[in-house]
This record gives structure tokens, C-alpha cells and sequence, in this order.
């Protein structure tokens, strides 16, 4: 018997092979790698300094001393264990690829879109770009992250995912979007 | 036709007609309307019967204060019910029905409760329907419940949808009349992000009414220029048909946004209503006065409206509701309304002027009655003539409609509703919300300044009050140069002595002066209970129009200041909020979010039949063809599982990492069992409890290196669990070097339970798993065939041998495909929860169905795994309370059904056999139950008075409930394999 | 004066004005045997039964604001007994068996409508714990009906049986629960104990406890020192702080509780339903209001008013339940301040200072309560013991180990 | 407070965002001190009106106990902290 184990990702059958690409849009991330970091006990700083971003990964914010760090260079399977070796007894390092569901949301109505479901304010200067924490939107804590003017990153947990994008749609349905996988 | 639109004048668009039908009846009106002034231009006084006495009634107001113009707008599952015909804005198709009549609203015969009225006063229901006793229910609760009540519904399904948003402002205004608009533009030109709401569907708030010239212009062109101007702010967001219903702690308000309540057809893909959340760092209340009525004789006749709301629909509308109007004033605002009307061509009856000494001129042509007072009216269902009185002379004065006057109220309802308490004025007669808390101000008629130029020079002070706080520039805001203007200052009068009929003080609740005076004879005085007892104020529009006269009423009679007797309490919601709009999209399917276990693709290509467990779906039971219910799919599974394999998905449990050089000694403290010792590369059985000694959660803990430990939580209470120990580690022991991280959702998790468990596992994994090389409590890493690495446990909740394996989410499908081809040659089979249920009551495992939270270790029959020589866990210190250790306390046993034809269900009590059913003798209770195939019998778990010593007893399972009653015998909980044979192979 | 119709008779011919107060208004005595803090529900109760059934009749209640102004006038006026533990079924059936003969104990119309209470269950689960409530309540000799989806849907056919997210699988109905109307509970109480001679005491607030030797000989208000033999605290919400001043510290939290009600709508709810996949309760007033709620805000509070955000909830749950519920309107919401105990239920005790009493930690469910709590609590007073049906509700129980849990969440106040 | 709560590691956060456990003031006693230290520590409340200190947990953001210091009458907010600092633990 042969064993070759293909992933199957937690929006797969949900979303999918839209026609047209709309103003406002949401894509899901299929192989982005993510990995949770939590310093050890009194390293927050050492630790931080280590994963100051560069080209290989991004960390994001999500509690003191807590960052969910994402890859689009490493391998879901291989990036926990390159932090490991980069970050050594300065953190604890958990591979997250399967357990969260990477989101880009993007457009005009980006902020309109998630202000019908996060309390937070998303006015540019009171969220910059760059910034990430940790939200509740609507009844699910997602971590978010605006990567541009118009464009934010939602990272759930995967029994999540499809919960967290029929919110979306029904959030931006005075708006005009379209859900897809994305594309690389 | 007495009431009619006049030729020219008002906002409304004439070139636009609008068809409209009420009670059946087609009308017509045009694009700017309300329903209110569409049916005053249509000659439809009558619009409404009041609650109790269901005496004719008209439109009162033009604005949310209305108490009388009540109606059910729209048809089918989209009728409206108590919907104000004053704030309705009219569209093409509206379909309006009055309420509260039988069989019409011209003939209704609940009228004669009006003639019964001597036998209704103020809270007479408190004094009688006592006897008999049982006809309470079956007379005249249904009597009264039929006669109250005003809209009709059946509580259809709403078609329509609803929408929440969050909106952050450095300066909320509410309102857009002068004071609001001044406020908006300062604000908006000094940089700061404004959000203006308004209530009407056009936005400049009185000035739409307003007949003084600004700037040598209508004042409307005044307000749309500013409007205008503040669309085109960047930095504004302008709400109208935006109500603010609620000023929240922190300065949160809530506004409610009508978005398509304003015509037949609904585009389904958009909400009909936004509940917005506004988060203002400021806040101005520029929400003007409301005019109050005065309380004559005969004041609730249609045709008798504020003379405000008279000016609003003549000057805004191009309406009037009569031919010849008298005017009845305490003050300065009945002249203008006098003149609004002369200028429209209108005559005046008679202006009456309740104050001798008024300086005031009357229009030219118009009858001034100096410190005269009308004590009745005349007419049915509409107003035809008042009787005035002037020094006890009295004179029918023929009119075919009457504007009233009593004086101005600040709305200051938001301003108060969090416990800033209103302050009464002398020199306005009037009650003011000075300082109500940080965060929101008053401003213009809302705070007393009634002139105009005091309006916009009011809004444009405090708004630039504000812009400083914020350290910015102020940006300069001119109001414009005011024509005519007059300061409305008037003479209080709260009730018009010697009426002839009944004077109403609230129009909707029938609460009329004499009910007042009944509850100052009863003891009921004070505001709160005179309100209680009367039901004045109680009524749809809370009494915005005539709690301020109840209270000078009750001042009067007691002798004492309106400031003595204090106002009733101002609550959310400003005016009426649905609940479709305030519970939003959460409703119904979406009222939770629903989590899908990585496996639930897998089950279901198995067939599996889902049910809710909390928030996730799990696979209950995998039917095959020809099982004709359930139990039959069950009891294979079970049997199944005993005989040969089956596989269960248990990713749902809480998976929670634990890190750090402290970890083991804080799982040790953590835990009431011992954990410091455990060997890497082993599990264990863990049982938590809170501190109070109780049983909270129990589950695995397995330690994959030193310092790196993994617990897992039942599937309930996973999020509990989590902020239980975050709390121990962050706020009891924080000293602890540990750290916590849930990786629930990273792994899919599979039971593999049954004798021929092995070797299909080993088919599929790299590792040796030979009892000697994977013993028993085993938990290591290990890498399946294609190199796949994987998490296994060998622990057992079935009693069988058995082993979770735990794979990355994503290759959880894939990899229990493959486990179920390696098994099929060894007849491994699906199952699900039910099964697991059944075979864990036979090994006598719990679950939250005993762990309820009122059980101990000891209890559970699991004392003796509690490390009593720990120094410390939580819960140790009060689990040696002398309550939960003593002798009788309930105990888990097991129950064996006596009678093979009765079954036994949870929830049943015990009851020793022959005696008398009472909570004295209740011995306890059946916690689980199910039919036992492997038994073959029906077996339970349950919790008895001093149970471990009772095993061998019969006792009688007691069900009335059901109406079932079984004997049962007391014994071990463990049916199956108690020498753990199979569980060791 | 004696109400009846033949009296609503004759005052109408006189114009209804002969009618006399319901209570005097008297001035405070320089001292009683008993005074009672609080003039709410259930210190107006515990003075009628202490006068009425136990003979004490120089009883003063001291009321710091008006008579009624705190529970008893803004809760969801439901009056039910299907409890499940022993410590509090047999106390709750006698308040019910109380409550079905109050018109006639107090000529006073309460509005008393036994129109059933039906709690919804949604799962496996819920169904086996109610079934067990269900059979505590008999063993109590409480009828109780366990109903099945389809006896729902004819009973009940606008609750949401196709779109919910929690399907509702059946309920646990009470036939004989219901509705009272709230104030005058409190009215017809406060009547009958002025009529046997209690003194009803308003606008006094208790500032300070006097004791010599350790027991209580009074309180200082603000209407001056009034002396008593015996003190007895029904002080809800404020207990606390009313406690403290005889340097007491209790199991007790105060939170605040939101309640609603919509705009008057001909008869459309019959029943008093609860939902089983949250805490939303809902029934319709005489007047047509419907009246609802749903779990405590969570936080401690002292004020009386909610949050927005619970608000919202309370209508998302609502909504779920009864759909067409929608395009009905809120008129106003209302917060009370709950005495929230360590273990959801109530204590009606002795403390261990000499001459205080005490009864609070009410939670959220203390209106149905009213009739016994006041006469278990004259009993304890009178008698110095506790009445039989109040024997669980000590004080002493949380550091004897004998917690009365209903909802098996240990000692945190506000998920009770 | 009763609409939002600003957290020191995250900002300023809607009421929603928050688990609340109660009062703050209690100190776990030493697993030997006596039943009455026990029992007032699980069971006793001085529940005063006014300033109070009350533990929220901020579960939808970055987890963490905070210690919320604030009126529990007119429902101001004092302070927010978090519940570890000062108290010996690190982060």
C-alpha cells in the first residue's frame, strides 16, 4: 500500500473558482507557513529582536512576549523548526500551518467591510500599516494585521475559517466582493 | 374637508405624488411627506384609538414624541406594528391600518370603556377580579389582556435583514438643526472626524420648519448649503433617518439607521436597518425642545395638535389641519404659531392667552383673549368648537382645529441616561442636563437656549470647546445673520383649572388629571410610584410629551417644587428600537458560529449522522444500509469496537502545549493527582478542580521532553480550561517560568480502540508498536509510512486497547482513509460519540454527565488518585470540608436493569423499593444511561447516598416524568473488563 | 379600607375620592422589637408574615428611597418552583403554594396568572438534566411536563424549529409557574403590614449599626437613631454595604441585571418561555408589553443600568428563539442590582452578630421568592430557628461544604 | 467600562473582547493557613460600592489577566493593568 498523504485545507469545498474578480476581495492563503512564538519567560526582548521582519517571515503580534509568525518562503513543515534553531532557549516555538487560516481581505470598503464586525478603530492613523493584534470579529478572535492602505491580513484558527468567511461575505454584502483562493 | 394641503409652500415635492392607502382607503401625497401630514392633507384626522378608554384620537406632534398617531405600516410578514405616522416617511404603496378599534376606528366598541370610565380610575384592576380565585385565568385576565395591547402581530418570520456597524468620531453631533449644524461645521473645519446624526429623513432639524429669514434666505437653503459643506468634509459621515437611541458608559452610543424603511420594495442583499456602535470621544446633544400640551378639558380631540407641530406642517409640509384654528397659549410660542398660520391665509378662531399680562400683539385681524383658558372642547371625532373661559366667563368658540402651547422641554432623555440626574430650572420652568459626565454636552434649544442666534452661537461655542481639548485649532464658524426671531418664554401652567371633561396628561395611556390626584390621595405621590400606579409615562413614546406636566401636576398637589418631586428615570431607548436591528446578523443559524473538526469531511463520506457539541459538529453514528434506527447502527459499532476495531474522531478535545523550565510543577499544582514525576514519553489521567474542591474538567497530560508538556481538556470546556490555567499561571503563580499556547486546531486527532487496534495501526505506522517498544500510557512522536510525522497515545476511554493518533490538521483525511483500507481486513469500523458513549458507561469512565460540578474525586469513585501529599493544588484545601466528605454523600455506582423489557434513562432519581416518592427519600440519580450490547441489558451510571456500600441492593429507578419506574441493582460502575485485560494486551 | 367591587362601586358614584391612602405615613418611633432594612419585596413581606403569623407587631421597615424602588419593581415578574436540588425545591413550592392564595391573604389584586413556564432544551444533554430537574420536582410533589418537539410546535408554533443554531428538541413545562404583576406585589404586601401596624419608613437610609457588647441595639439613619431588639437585613443588592456597617463580610456580590420590554401588542405569548441554548426568558405583560431578559452583565455593579453590548445579545438570543420577535420594538431597558452569592442561592439566616439577621444573595431570581422568603425569614426572626423549608439557605454553608449549586459553576458569582 | 476597556498590551477594546472573573482584591493563602483564610479567600466578598478592583481577562486579544481598577457605581475606569506585573512574574 502506498502512503502520499495530500493536505486538504480547511476552505477547500467551501470556496473556490470564481469567475470575476471583484473590487473588493478576499483570498485564502493555501501554503502559507505560520508557527505561534512565544518567548521564554523573560526573553521577550531577545526574542523579539530575532524576528525583527525580514524577506523570510513576517511575526505579528499577538500577545505580550506571543507572535504568530508567517512564511510564504518556508515550508509549512520546516518553519517551526528554522525559528527553533534561530530563536534556540530565547522562545518556545509551535508549528501552526495546519492549525490557522491565513486571509487577505482587500479594497476600497476594506475597513467599512470589517468595521461591521470589529469594534476596533481602522482609521489609518489609529491603525497603521504594519500593525497587528489580536480582534474579535463578530463572535471569533482573529489576529489582524493591515498590510496596506486598503488590505488586512485575518488570521483564524482553522475549525474557524468557515465561519469566520461567511461573517465576511455577510459583512461586506452592501459592498462588492469576491472570495477566492489566492493565487502564487 | 376642513383639514388639506395648501396651494403652495413647504418642502414636499408637489410634482411628485405619492399613493398611499390607510385603513383600506387610497390617498395620495408627495415625495416629502410624512404619513402624519399626508393624512392631514387627506382631511384623516382620526388615525387612532387610545389604550384604555379607546376615546377617537388625532395626530398631537410632528415628530418621535407622538402619543396618539400610532399605526401598522406595511402588510404580510412585513407589517410594522405601533409604527409613529409622525416620523413614518411616506412612499409609494405604503399601506397604513389604525389599531386598538373593533370592528373600525370610527365604530369601535371599546369605547364604552370610556362610558364605564368612573369604574376604571387609576390602578382599579389592584382592587378587584379577586374572586373566585380561579377566574382570574380563565375571566378576566384574557378580558384585559384582549382589551391591551395596541399592534396586532402573530409573529411571522421576518423576511427582511438587519446590519451592525462600529463607527469611531472625535465628535459625535446629534441633531442637525442650528445648534447641531453649527457644532457639525466648527468641528469639521477645524480637522476633527465628525459624525452627525439626525433622526428625519432630511436633515437641518427645525430650520426646515423655520420661517425666519438667514442670511436673507429660507432658512432651509441656510441648512442645505451647510449640509452641503459637511458632505463635502472628508472627515464628516452624515447619518439622517439616523436615531440615537442610547448613550452607553464610555461615551458608546447607539443609533439605529433606517435604510430601507422607506418604500415597498427591499433589496433582499441589504439590511432594511444598521445598528451602529459609536465610539466618541465627544459628544454633543443637540437635540432642541419639545413643545409641551396643555392639559384642558377635552385636549385629546382630533384636530388638537402643539402649535409647533401646526407651524411644522404648515411651513414644512404645506398642511393644515383646519380651516379656522384657535390658538391656546401659555407664552410667546402660540403668536408664532398665530402668525404662521395668518401668513398661510389661515384663519385664527381666537388666540387664548392664558397670562392676563402678556405683552404679546397678536397678528393682525386675530382675536386676542387675554388670561383666558379653554375647559372643554366640543365635537366627537374631531375638535369643532372650545369653551374658554375668562373670569368665569365662559364662551363657545367655534374652530375646526386647535394649536396648544403649554411651554418648552429641553430633550435632554440621552443626556440623562446614565445617571446624571436632571436639574430643574426656575427661569425656564424646565429641567436641564447641566453636568451629566465627561464626555457629552447640550447644546442650543437642548440646553435652554432657545433664540436662534443663541442656537448656533451655543453649538459653535461648545464645539469649539471641544476642538481645543483636542489641541487643535479652532476653525471659525459665523452664523449667519437672523431675521425676526422671538425668545419663547412662557408662564408655567401645568393644568388648566376648572376642565369640564377629562384633561389628559398622557394621550396614550389615558392618564388624565383625576387619576393623578386619585394616586396623591392613595399614598402613590412620589413620581415613581404616581407613574407605577397610574401607568402615565409607561406608554410607547415614554412619556416625552407628558411626563413633564404630571410632574408640575404633582408638585401642585403636594404643595411642593417640580425640582421636590424630580423626574422618572431616563432608560434606553430614546424611541423604540426593533430587535431585528439590535440583535443584527447573529440570529437564527448564525446566532453562533459552528467548528468543523478536520476529519468532518471523512465522516462524512462515511455517512455519518452530525449533532451539535457546543460549537462544533460531531459524528454521532455512521448508519449502513438496512439499520433501521439508531440503536441498531450503535449497537453494531459497540460491538464492533469489542470484537474488532473502530475508529472515532476525537479531534474536537482541547490540545493545550505546555513550555518551561516550571511546567511539570505547575500541572502539578494545577492537577488534584500527582504529574511532577511523570516520565517523558508518558500519559496520564488528570483531574482538575476548581478551588472550592469540586470536580471541573479532567483529560490527559503527556510529557514529550523535560520542559514540553501536552494536556488535553474535554471538548466542553477547552476555552475554560485555558483561561482557568492563564489565570493560575498569570495571576496566582506568575513566579512559575511556563507558557501556554492551544494547538486544538493544528491536529486531527483519531481513537483507534479495539483489539485488533495494533495492527492496523502498525500497518501505517513507521514505529515499532509492540506492547514492549509502546507500552500501555505511552505518548511520543512517531513517523507514519510516507514519512508523515504524528502524534500517538496509547490510552483508552472504550476500555479496550486503544490509541489516539494525532496527524497535522490538513492530513487528517487523508490519513484516516488510510487507516480505515489498512483496517478494513481486520473489520475496522467507523463510530461515533454515541458509541464511544456506550462503551465508556460500560467501562465506567465519566464525563460531564456526571462531572456536573457538584461532584467531588470521591464522588466520582476517583479519591484515591488525589495527591493528598502535595503540598499544594487547587482545590486541595477546601476539599477537606466536613460537607464534602461526609459519609452520605452521593456516589458513583453502577445500575444493572432488573427487568430486561424496561430501560433506564439519565436523569431518573433512586428511591429505596416501597418507599413513599419525597425529596426526604430521594437517594440520588441516573447521570448515564444506555443499553449495553457487549451486556446485553440496560445498564447506568448514577450517583447514590452512600453507593459503594450498597452494591447487591435493589433499588427502584424512578422516572415519573416519563412515567417509567424500573428496579435496578446496585453494583460497580465498571460493567467490562475490570481486570483491565484487554485494555493491557 | 377594604377593597371589593361593591367599594370600586360606590367610589365611582362619589367621583373617587373617598378613596384612602394605602399606607400611613408615619414618623419613626424611638424603638421597635423588629426593624426591618429595606422596604422591597421581601422586607415588606417579612414584616406582613412577622405581624400576620407571628404576632410581633411594633415593626418598623426603613426604606432608604420609596417603597418598591428596588427588585420588586424592575424584574420579569416570574413566579416558578422547578428548582432541582432539595435545598431549594421544597422552599420555592411553598413560595408558589403561598403565592396561589395572595390576592385573598392581602385583598389585594397581584395579578397572580399561573400561565406555565416552559424551558426549552437543545440537546441530549440538557433533555437528561432537565429530565432530572424535572423528577426532582415531583419527588416534591410538583407537577411537571416533559414536552417533545411536535407537542411544542402545536403549542408554541412561532418558536424557530427549522433555522435555529441549536434546534430545539423539546421543553420541561410547569403548568402552575407564571407572572405577577411586580409593584403590586410590593404595594399589597406594604398595605397589609401598615394595616396590622407596621410602620413603613421612606426616604430613611440606614448610615450606621449600633451595638453594645457586641449586639445590635439599632440604627442610625437619616431621620435619626432608631432603636430595636432585633434587626433584620433585606437589603438585596445592597446588602454588602449595609453588612459592612456591623463589620459583616458576606458571600455576596452586587451585579447588575438588564430587563426589557417592547412596545404593547395584543395577546401573542401565553407561556413564560426560556431558551436552552442561552439564558433569554420572555412572557407578555396584561398590558401587552413583552417582557425579557437574559444573563447579568457580568461585572460588579452598584448601578442600575446595563451595557449595550449585553443588550445586544439578549436580542440575538431572542431573535433565534422566537424569529418573529424581528420587526417587534424595544421601548425600554432597565438594570437591577443582583445579590449575587457564592453559590446561586439564597441564605436566610442568623449571623454571628447577636441581634442581626439576615437575608440576601437572591441572585437574579429573587421576585417568585418574595412570599416565602419573607415568611421563612419572620419565622427565623420569631422563633430564633429556621422554618423547615429554609433549613439549606445558611449562612454558614459555603465553609461547611454544603454549597446549594444549581448551575455546578462553583463559587463565581456571575455565572450563577 | 461597561462598553470598553483599554488594554495595556492591545489598546482600546469593545466590552465583547473580555472574560470577567470578579474580585481582584482576595490573595490565594498559603496552602496551610486557616480555614478561615481559605474560606474568605474562596468565599468572602468585601463588595464595597465604589472603587473596586475586578480581574478581566482579555480572551478574544492577547489573553492576558488584567486588573481593572474602577467604579463599580458611576462605572469609571481608574486603571487597567496587567494582573502579573508587579507580582513577580516575567514576560
Amino acid at each position: 500500500m502506498a502512503y502520499d498523504y495530500q493536505a486538504v485545507h480547511a476552505l477547500d469545498g467551501m470556496i473556490g473558482a470564481i469567475s470575476e474578480r471583484r473590487v473588493n476581495h478576499l483570498a485564502a492563503h493555501r501554503t502559507t507557513a505560520i508557527a505561534m512564538v512565544l518567548a521564554a519567560p523573560g526573553q521577550t526582548a531577545e526574542a523579539a529582536g530575532i524576528l525583527v521582519a525580514n524577506g523570510e517571515f513576517e511575526a505579528r503580534f499577538s500577545g505580550p512576549g506571543e507572535w504568530l509568525v508567517l512564511s510564504e518562503v518556508h515550508a509549512p513543515e520546516t518553519l517551526a523548526a528554522e525559528l527553533g534553531l534561530r530563536l534556540g532557549h530565547f522562545a518556545f516555538v509551535a508549528d501552526q500551518s495546519h492549525g490557522r487560516v491565513a486571509l487577505t481581505l482587500s479594497g476600497p470598503d476594506a475597513t467599512r467591510i470589517l468595521a461591521n464586525g470589529i469594534a476596533v478603530d481602522l482609521h489609518p492613523d489609529a491603525f497603521p500599516v504594519g500593525r497587528a493584534a489580536n480582534v474579535l470579529c463578530n463572535h471569533l478572535s482573529v489576529n489582524l494585521a493591515r498590510t496596506g492602505e486598503t488590505s488586512f491580513d485575518l488570521v483564524v484558527m482553522r475549525s474557524f475559517a468557515d465561519a469566520l468567511v461567511g461573517d465576511l461575505k455577510v459583512m461586506a454584502r452592501s459592498f462588492d466582493l469576491s472570495v477566492d483562493f489566492a493565487t502564487r | 374637508m376642513t383639514a388639506y394641503r395648501l396651494a403652495t409652500g413647504g418642502l414636499v415635492d408637489r410634482s411628485h405624488a405619492v399613493r398611499f392607502s390607510f385603513d383600506g382607503a387610497a390617498f395620495t401625497g408627495h415625495a416629502g411627506d410624512t404619513l402624519a401630514s399626508a393624512l392631514i392633507a387627506n382631511d384623516r384626522l382620526l388615525v387612532a384609538r387610545s389604550f384604555k378608554y379607546h376615546r377617537p384620537r388625532g395626530i398631537v406632534t410632528a415628530g418621535p414624541s407622538e402619543p396618539n398617531a400610532l399605526v401598522t405600516i406595511g402588510t404580510g410578514e412585513r407589517r410594522d406594528p405601533n409604527t409613529k405616522a409622525t416620523v413614518a416617511e411616506l412612499y409609494d404603496g405604503l399601506e397604513a391600518v389604525s389599531q386598538n378599534r373593533w370592528p373600525s376606528l370610527a365604530y369601535d366598541i371599546g369605547a364604552v370603556n370610556d362610558l364605564m370610565s368612573r369604574f376604571l380610575s387609576a390602578g382599579f384592576y389592584y382592587k378587584t377580579f379577586m374572586w373566585p380565585a380561579a377566574f382570574w385565568e380563565k375571566v378576566y385576565e384574557p378580558l384585559i389582556r384582549r382589551a391591551a395591547g395596541l399592534g396586532r402581530t402573530s409573529l411571522p418570520r421576518d423576511p427582511d435583514s438587519y446590519e451592525k456597524s462600529w463607527a469611531h468620531c472625535d465628535l459625535l453631533v446629534v441633531g442637525s438643526g442650528p445648534a447641531g449644524l453649527a457644532a457639525a461645521l466648527t468641528a469639521a473645519r477645524s480637522g476633527l472626524r465628525v459624525l452627525l446624526a439626525e433622526q428625519d429623513f432630511v436633515l437641518g432639524g427645525a430650520l426646515l420648519a423655520e420661517t425666519t429669514k438667514l442670511d436673507g434666505e429660507a432658512s432651509y437653503v441656510f441648512a442645505r448649503r451647510a449640509i452641503d459643506e459637511l458632505q463635502n468634509h472628508a472627515n464628516v459621515t452624515l447619518l439622517p433617518r439616523t436615531t440615537v437611541f442610547g448613550w452607553y458608559d464610555d461615551n458608546v452610543f447607539g443609533a439605529v439607521e433606517r435604510v430601507q424603511k422607506h418604500g415597498v420594495t427591499i433589496d433582499p442583499g441589504k439590511p432594511v436597518e444598521r445598528l451602529w456602535r459609536i465610539v466618541a470621544k465627544h459628544a454633543i446633544l443637540a437635540t432642541g425642545a419639545e413643545e409641551r400640551p396643555l392639559v384642558f378639558g377635552g385636549n385629546d380631540r382630533p384636530g388638537i395638535l402643539t402649535a409647533s407641530a401646526v407651524s411644522t406642517y404648515a411651513n414644512r409640509f404645506g398642511v393644515v389641519a383646519g380651516k379656522s384654528v384657535a390658538v391656546f397659549t401659555n407664552g410667546a410660542s402660540g403668536y408664532r404659531t398665530a402668525q404662521d398660520l395668518v401668513a398661510h391665509g389661515i384663519e385664527v378662531a381666537a388666540l387664548i392667552d392664558s397670562r392676563a399680562d402678556a405683552a404679546e400683539s397678536a397678528p393682525a385681524g386675530v382675536r386676542l383673549v387675554r388670561g383666558g383658558s379653554v375647559v372643554d372642547t366640543k365635537g366627537r371625532q374631531r375638535v369643532r368648537a372650545v369653551v374658554t373661559d375668562r373670569g368665569g366667563f365662559e364662551e363657545l368658540i367655534a374652530c375646526d382645529a386647535v394649536a396648544m402651547s403649554g411651554g418648552w422641554s429641553p430633550v435632554i432623555h440621552l443626556a440623562c441616561q446614565r445617571g446624571g440626574k436632571p436639574v430643574w430650572s426656575e427661569a425656564l420652568q424646565a429641567f436641564l442636563a447641566l453636568e451629566v459626565g465627561a464626555g457629552l454636552v447640550t447644546a442650543g434649544a437642548a440646553a435652554g437656549h432657545y433664540r436662534l442666534s443663541e442656537c448656533f452661537e451655543d453649538g459653535a461655542r461648545k464645539a469649539s470647546a471641544i476642538v481645543e481639548s483636542l489641541g487643535r485649532p479652532v476653525a471659525g464658524f459665523e452664523r449667519p445673520s437672523i431675521g425676526e426671531e422671538i425668545d419663547p418664554s412662557f408662564t408655567a401652567l401645568w393644568h388648566v383649572p376648572g376642565a369640564k371633561s377629562k384633561a389628559f396628561v398622557d394621550f396614550q395611556n389615558d392618564v388624565h388629571t383625576k387619576d393623578l390626584g386619585l394616586a396623591v390621595r392613595e399614598g402613590f405621590g412620589h413620581v415613581e410610584h404616581a407613574k407605577r400606579y397610574t401607568t402615565g409615562g409607561m406608554a410607547t413614546d415614554q412619556g416625552k410629551l407628558g411626563n413633564i406636566n404630571a410632574i408640575g401636576i404633582l408638585a401642585t398637589m403636594r404643595g411642593v417644587s417640580p425640582a421636590d418631586v424630580g423626574t422618572t428615570t431616563f432608560r434606553p431607548f430614546y424611541t423604540p428600537v426593533s430587535f431585528g436591528a439590535l440583535a443584527g446578523t447573529s440570529v437564527g443559524e448564525h446566532n453562533m458560529p459552528t467548528r468543523r473538526s478536520p476529519l468532518h469531511g471523512w465522516a462524512a463520506r462515511n455517512g455519518a449522522v452530525f449533532i451539535d457539541a457546543g460549537l462544533w459538529y460531531r459524528s454521532s453514528w455512521f448508519p449502513k444500509v438496512g439499520e433501521k434506527n439508531w440503536r441498531e447502527s450503535v449497537d453494531r459499532e459497540v460491538r464492533n469496537v469489542r470484537e474488532n476495531a473502530g475508529l472515532c474522531d476525537v479531534s474536537t478535545l482541547g490540545k493545550i502545549e505546555v513550555f518551561g523550565p516550571d511546567a511539570a510543577e505547575f500541572l502539578n499544582r494545577l492537577y488534584c493527582n500527582p504529574v511532577l514525576k511523570l516520565p517523558v514519553g508518558k500519559a496520564r489521567y488528570g483531574l482538575m478542580l476548581r478551588e472550592d474542591g469540586m470536580v471541573y474538567d479532567d483529560g490527559t497530560v503527556s510529557r514529550l521532553a523535560e520542559e514540553h508538556f501536552l494536556v488535553t481538556t474535554t471538548t466542553a470546556l477547552a476555552g475554560g480550561v485555558l483561561s482557568h490555567i492563564e489565570f493560575a499561571a498569570q495571576v496566582l503563580w506568575p513566579e512559575l517560568r511556563v507558557r501556554f499556547l492551544s494547538v486544538s486546531d493544528q491536529w486531527a486527532q483519531m481513537s483507534i480502540a479495539g483489539p485488533k487496534a495494533r495492527a492496523i495501526l502498525q500497518a501505517v505506522v513507521e514505529d515499532d508498536l509492540s506492547p514492549a517498544a509502546f507500552p500501555f500510557l505511552a505518548a511520543r512522536e512517531v513517523r507514519l509510512k510516507g514519512n508523515l510525522k504524528a502524534r500517538l497515545f496509547r490510552i483508552s476511554f472504550s476500555g479496550e486497547l486503544a490509541y489516539e493518533l494525532a496527524v497535522p490538521a490538513g492530513y487528517g483525511e487523508a490519513v484516516a482513509d488510510a487507516l480505515m483500507r489498512a483496517g478494513q481486513p481486520h473489520g475496522l469500523c467507523a463510530y461515533g460519540v454515541e458509541a464511544l458513549n456506550v462503551l465508556r458507561i460500560e467501562k465506567g469512565h465519566v464525563t460531564h454527565a456526571e462531572l456536573d460540578g457538584r461532584v467531588t474525586p470521591d464522588d466520582a469513585g476517583l479519591g484515591r488518585m488525589m495527591g493528598s501529599a502535595k503540598p499544594d493544588f487547587i482545590g486541595k484545601r477546601l476539599s477537606t470540608r466536613f460537607g464534602l466528605t461526609a459519609a452520605d454523600r452521593a456516589q458513583l455506582v453502577g445500575l444493572r436493569a432488573l427487568e430486561a423489557d424496561k430501560d433506564m434513562r439519565a436523569g431518573a432519581h433512586l428511591l429505596k423499593d416501597g418507599a413513599k416518592p419525597s425529596t426526604l427519600n430521594d437517594q440520588g440519580w441516573v447521570s448515564s444511561a444506555c443499553f449495553s450490547p457487549t451486556l446485553g441489558s440496560h445498564i447506568a451510571l448514577g450517583f447514590l447516598k452512600s453507593g459503594r456500600e450498597r452494591y447487591g441492593e435493589k433499588i427502584l429507578v424512578w422516572d415519573q416524568l416519563r412515567g417509567v419506574e424500573a428496579m435496578a441493582e446496585v453494583c460497580d460502575p465498571v460493567f467490562v473488563d475490570p481486570e483491565n485485560r484487554k485494555l493491557m494486551a | 379600607m377594604r377593597y371589593s367591587a361593591l367599594s370600586i362601586f360606590k367610589q365611582a358614584f362619589a367621583g373617587n375620592l373617598g378613596w384612602t391612602p394605602a399606607w400611613r405615613e408615619p414618623a419613626p418611633k424611638s424603638h421597635y422589637d423588629v426593624i426591618i432594612v429595606g422596604g422591597g419585596g421581601h422586607g415588606l413581606a417579612t414584616a406582613y408574615y412577622l405581624a400576620r403569623e407571628f404576632g410581633i407587631r411594633n415593626i418598623a421597615v426603613v426604606e432608604k428611597g420609596y417603597l418598591g424602588s428596588g427588585n420588586v419593581g424592575r424584574n420579569t415578574t416570574i413566579v416558578r418552583s422547578n428548582y432541582m436540588l432539595p435545598g431549594n425545591e421544597p422552599f420555592y413550592e411553598f413560595s408558589l403554594k403561598l403565592w396561589e392564595g395572595l390576592e385573598q391573604e392581602l385583598n389585594y389584586n397581584v395579578m397572580f396568572s399561573q400561565r406555565g413556564i416552559i424551558n426549552l432544551y437543545h440537546n441530549d444533554g440538557q433533555r437528561d438534566q432537565y429530565i432530572r430537574r424535572g423528577n426532582a420536582m415531583m419527588m416534591e410533589g410538583v407537577g411537571a411536563e416533559l414536552l417533545d418537539r411536535e407537542s411544542l410546535k402545536k403549542m408554541l408554533p412561532f418558536l424557530n424549529f427549522e433555522h435555529a443554531r441549536f434546534p430545539i428538541m423539546g421543553g420541561l413545562l410547569q403548568k402552575r409557574a407564571g407572572t405577577a404583576r411586580h409593584d403590586a406585589v410590593a404595594w399589597g404586601f406594604a398595605r397589609g403590614a401598615d394595616r396590622l401596624g407596621v410602620d413603613l419608613i421612606q426616604n430613611c437610609e440606614v448610615t450606621g449599626i449600633r451595638r453594645e457588647n457586641g449586639a445590635v441595639t439599632g440604627v442610625e439613619t437619616t431621620r435619626g437613631f432608631i432603636g430595636c431588639n432585633k434587626l433584620a437585613l433585606a437589603a438585596a443588592g445592597n446588602t454588602s454595604r449595609v453588612g459592612e456597617m456591623a463589620g459583616l463580610k458576606l458571600p455576596i456580590e452586587s451585579h447588575v441585571l438588564q430587563a426589557f420590554v417592547t412596545e404593547g401588542l395584543k395577546p401573542c405569548i401565553d407561556h413564560v418561555i426560556t431558551y436552552g441554548a442561552g439564558h433569554f426568558y420572555i412572557s407578555q405583560s396584561d398590558k401587552g408589553g413583552l417582557v425579557f431578559g437574559a444573563e447579568i452583565d457580568g461585572y460588579s455593579s452598584y448601578a442600575q443600568r446595563g451595557n449595550l453590548a449585553t443588550a445586544e445579545h439578549v436580542m440575538e438570543e431572542g431573535v433565534t428563539m422566537i424569529p418573529g420577535l424581528s420587526r417587534v420594538r424595544v421601548l425600554r431597558a432597565w438594570g437591577g442590582v443582583m445579590d449575587m452569592s457564592m453559590d446561586g442561592s439564597p441564605i436566610i439566616d442568623r449571623t454571628p452578630i447577636e441581634n442581626l439577621y439576615l437575608n440576601c444573595g437572591w441572585c437574579y431570581g429573587g421576585f417568585k421568592a418574595t412570599p416565602a422568603s419573607g415568611f421563612c425569614f419572620a419565622h427565623l426572626i420569631a422563633k430564633g430557628e429556621s422554618h423547615h423549608v429554609a433549613r439549606a439557605l445558611r449562612l454558614d454553608r459555603f465553609e461547611r461544604g454544603f454549597p446549594i449549586d444549581e448551575a455546578g459553576v462553583g463559587t463565581q458569582p456571575n455565572l450563577h | 467600562m461597561a462598553s470598553l476597556i483599554s488594554c495595556p498590551h492591545c489598546g482600546t477594546r469593545a466590552k465583547e473582547e473580555f472574560f470577567i472573573r470578579g474580585d481582584a482584591t482576595p490573595v490565594r493563602p498559603a496552602p496551610m493557613a486557616g480555614d478561615d483564610m481559605w474560606n474568605d479567600y474562596v468565599h468572602v466578598r468585601a463588595n464595597p460600592r465604589g472603587r473596586i478592583r475586578e480581574y478581566w481577562q482579555h480572551v478574544a486579544g492577547c489573553r492576558r489577566w488584567l486588573v481593572v481598577e474602577r467604579d463599580n457605581f458611576t462605572h469609571e475606569v481608574f486603571s487597567v493593568s496587567d494582573a502579573a506585573a508587579g507580582r513577580g512574574g516575567e514576560r
